[in-house]
């Protein structure tokens, strides 16, 4: 789980120019030494059910009960004019994240995903979807959802939540 | 890859894994982008939530009425209105912000945003005057050609702001006492309703100075039969319903306002019914169809903001009612759009403005029959259309 | 009527300071010459129903059903930490209002009521009550309930409304 | 006069007019005022509304939770909390602001407001390094003697800003890397809760500037066992209760913080039934009573935020349950007071975060009976006891 985190942060910090930020975050939150980082062999899978019944809106991304969204915890994004890892206009995607794992309901395969807020517009206040899988108190801030997660975007003001594949559970 | 075809994709994959649970490649990495709108479309509608009960966080939902779906949002602030640019390449919100949120220095604005993007791209600072009221439609305007942004002020005093669009500037500040709210009526003219029931129609130079103001002759008797302070504007003609259910146009092309003589929208027998308008934006024209809308309600006097229960469908050449469309939710403000097909959309803030969950219903304008709704548009007061 | 609206403006006058303000406010708002000011005899009393059944809450002043409430428009300053007409703390009587005419339930007498904001705090948010007995269309500003009737107090910033007796019709 | 006494009054006008209806001499005309609170009671509570769907505009309730009255407001900004001087004399905000409302430039100051007449009295300006988040009990705090406030911050590198309540002046940060939150443990101390189950305490000097630093041993397991991060304190003793139903005292009144032996919440039997602690503030002690209040439901793993159905009260001395207290609406914080008798205090943000529905229900702590309801409390996240 370590590596998967430190890729995520690699992957984040290829796609920003904000490095010596990152290295910080990185070091602050993700790296903090000999800390246990994620309780990831208890995550509940949303898709646990996968065999049976899936919820209605496991593949709808307008639905919190869609499957990438197994600890997300705001507005969704996909209500707001964004999609499930898009922005909507004029808010800007937050370099860094809270992260999850959650399982595809058809591939049965359990996907990292980092919940990454927009920020930069009031709050859109629509489709409020607040779900709690692997989410941990404040002192794991890197597994705390409740978090404005706008560390790094040019301002901390939120405006709604998605969720981005960053990578399968190895 | 818009969201849609990105969704069509992830359904696509997900049937072929019922088939195959395990054959597939895994889902690649998501790659985080923000989105930007297309052109402005006909079917757009721009929904004002005053942000109740907060008021100091008003926002602006961009809704596709077809799709029934939010695009986007302009944030405000503290009871703001909105402007859009006629050539639809901006869009204006005009704010009240104190810069400790709830305290401390007032300063008023025009924020710029691109309509692409929805990013902010900068502000005019206006006299910190703005009228500060519940949203209502033409607190704040623009020019038919773009130039220049029109803010009503109240101190009590009242008086319009002016800012050059293009310039970024604000102009000047044009007195007019007794007279509230700004109707773009021409590029170098607007008009204001006043207290005795008349219109002052106010010619602007080309640097948005005030060079000539007329009074009309009142057009109704505020003391008689109030009319709403919100009317449908097509063009330079404006269509005013009042508290008891009668229509006055009026002709703002002119240096001088025109009042026609008013007619009734309501029958003898709808008047023993007790049939009359009421609402926050009561009135709308839909000018492909040639149609005037009313949202009725049966009340008492001063029922005028009782939420409505039908709009009232009007032909507008033969001043007759055509149709009755019967709300599925009481109804607080109307609007008529015309992207394929003429439409009525109703805004409806549910059983309290203390509860965010206003949502917009919309009705196809030629059967009358319910098409669909959008939900948790917060507190929603107005609708401005492209 | 104009006796009584300019009794109240003299009456708001003498209780502050910001008198050049008010005498501006006075003719802007209350003064203007030949315009008939309030539409007072189709005002419907609040009490109309004085002879026969009285609402639940007419004597209750935390409820939208209070006598004096004929006219009010917003969250009610009892339900805030304030009274019928009184501020709550840390908020200030607007020195500015607009009026109306109630019917008392059981003296059958018609008052004068002042609706007066309170101002300089964040909106209250409770007891949230719109009556428009007597309402007029922004043009007549001064029977306006919509606007925020914080002129002349040190900030516009609108907390909760409250209704004050200022007189007896004549 | 009061509210109360006027009032009375007028019910006893009320009274004597119906008697003798035409009578009596009229009503006097009112004279307006703003009202002062009394001292702060024992039974006041500070009830925090995050403000949602803005989220940038909080606001305190004071509420009297004998009358179950809301006795006034203090108001704040994005994601404020709240601070209470311990001789009660003035009250805190601590606040971030944008210049813009929502955009433009961040200031975070702490507010201060008399306590009596709620005037805002004077900011001192904080680096606008604050945490962010749905407001949590202890992300700001003041020591026993009020001299120094204690404000986490978060960027996301951990800190505390320290603020000189005398001077009104910020005094310094003191880095609490891996740790949060200001848990105030003495005059001249705190600690901060960190990712590997450890306490960090921190001495202060005179000064406010951090003097000493100690990490506690590991108390609990964060991987096996994480407790909730908002614990009941009483005096510096800290009791933290767990996502899986165990009971963490630790005494933080040395320098080094102390964690007792756990306990368990539940039974075998209470296991096998799924129950669990859960919400926001899930965990209150009434030390007259020598009660421990925990906030229960069932479910299965990760329902850490699920309202709870019941509050489970412990004697603490033995270490066992007493009663179940069945909620009548859920809930998501809990608190208790004790002005005549042992009371719970509930808060309920009922079915949804958007609407802004939140209520107070109170129990009398010791029958377990339902005794009334406060509501329009917003987006009620945290309360706060004098």
């Amino acid at each position: 789980m370590d590596k998967i985190v430190e890729q995520m942060t690699r992957a984040i910090a290829q796609r920003t120019s904000r490095r010596s930020f990152l290295a910080r975050v990185g070091k602050v939150i993700l790296g903090a030494a000999a800390i246990p980082l994620l309780p990831i062999d208890r995550v509940v899978r949303a898709a646990d059910a996968a065999a049976g019944k899936l919820p209605k809106g496991i593949e709808d991304d307008t639905s919190c009960d869609y499957w990438k969204y197994c600890a997300v915890d705001g507005y969704l994004c996909t209500c707001c004019g964004g999609g499930s890892h898009d922005c909507p206009p004029g808010a800007t995607p937050s370099p860094t994240s809270w992260v999850g794992t959650c399982r595809h309901p058809s591939d049965g395969r359990d996907y990292i995903v980092s919940y990454r807020d927009c920020c930069g517009q009031a709050s859109c206040g629509r489709c409020l979807c607040a779900r709690t899988e692997g989410e941990m108190p404040l002192y794991r801030a890197q597994l705390d959802s409740d978090l404005i997660w706008c560390f790094g975007a040019p301002t901390m003001m939120y405006h709604c939540s998605t969720a981005e594949i960053v990578g399968v559970k190895s | 890859m818009s969201t849609r075809v990105r969704s069509l994709v992830l359904l696509v994959a997900a049937i072929l894994l019922v088939a195959a649970p395990r054959a597939q490649a895994q889902l690649p990495p998501d790659q985080m982008t923000s989105l930007a709108l297309p052109e402005v479309g006909p079917g757009w509608i721009f929904v004002l939530d005053a942000g109740f009960p907060s008021t100091a966080a008003a926002r602006v939902y961009i809704v596709d009425t077809g799709r029934l779906k939010v695009l986007g949002q302009v944030s405000g602030g503290y009871l703001s209105n909105f402007v859009l640019a006629p050539d639809h390449h901006e869009f204006y919100s005009v704010d009240t912000f104190y810069s400790r949120g709830w305290r401390g220095t007032r300063t008023d604005v025009v924020s710029i945003f691109d309509a692409k993007k929805l990013n902010f791209s900068g502000e005019v600072e206006i006299p910190p005057k703005r009228l500060l009221i519940v949203p209502k439609r033409d607190s704040a305007s623009i020019t038919p050609d773009g130039e220049f942004i029109l803010v009503a002020n109240m101190t009590p005093a009242t008086s319009i702001s002016v800012v050059d669009t293009k310039a970024r500037k604000f102009v000047g500040e044009i007195e007019t006492p007794g007279c509230v709210q700004a109707f773009p009526s021409g590029n170098r003219q607007f008009d204001s309703i006043c207290a005795d029931g008349s219109i002052l129609t106010v010619q602007l130079d080309d640097s948005g100075k005030a060079k000539g103001k007329t009074t009309s002759k009142p057009f109704f008797d505020p003391g008689k039969d109030p009319v709403f302070d919100q009317p449908a504007l097509v063009g330079s003609r404006a269509y005013f319903d009042s508290y008891y259910g009668n229509l006055y146009e009026v002709d703002l092309s002119g240096a001088e306002a025109k009042g026609a003589q008013p007619w009734s929208l309501i029958t003898a027998a709808d008047k023993a019914g007790k049939w009359r308008p009421g609402g926050w934006q009561t009135v709308a024209v839909e000018p492909k169809s040639g149609v005037l809308l009313v949202l009725m309600h049966q009340g008492g006097d001063w029922t005028h903001k009782q939420f409505g229960t039908e709009v009232w469908v009007y032909d507008l050449a033969q001043r007759q009612r055509v149709k009755r469309i019967k709300l599925k939710t009481q109804g607080y403000s109307i609007f008529a759009t015309n992207a394929d097909k003429p439409m009525l959309e109703v805004l409806d803030l549910q059983t309290s403005m203390q509860e965010g969950t206003g949502q917009l219903e919309a009705y196809n304008l030629t059967t009358g029959k319910f098409v669909g709704k959008l939900d948790e548009l917060g507190s929603p007061f107005v609708i401005y259309g492209p």
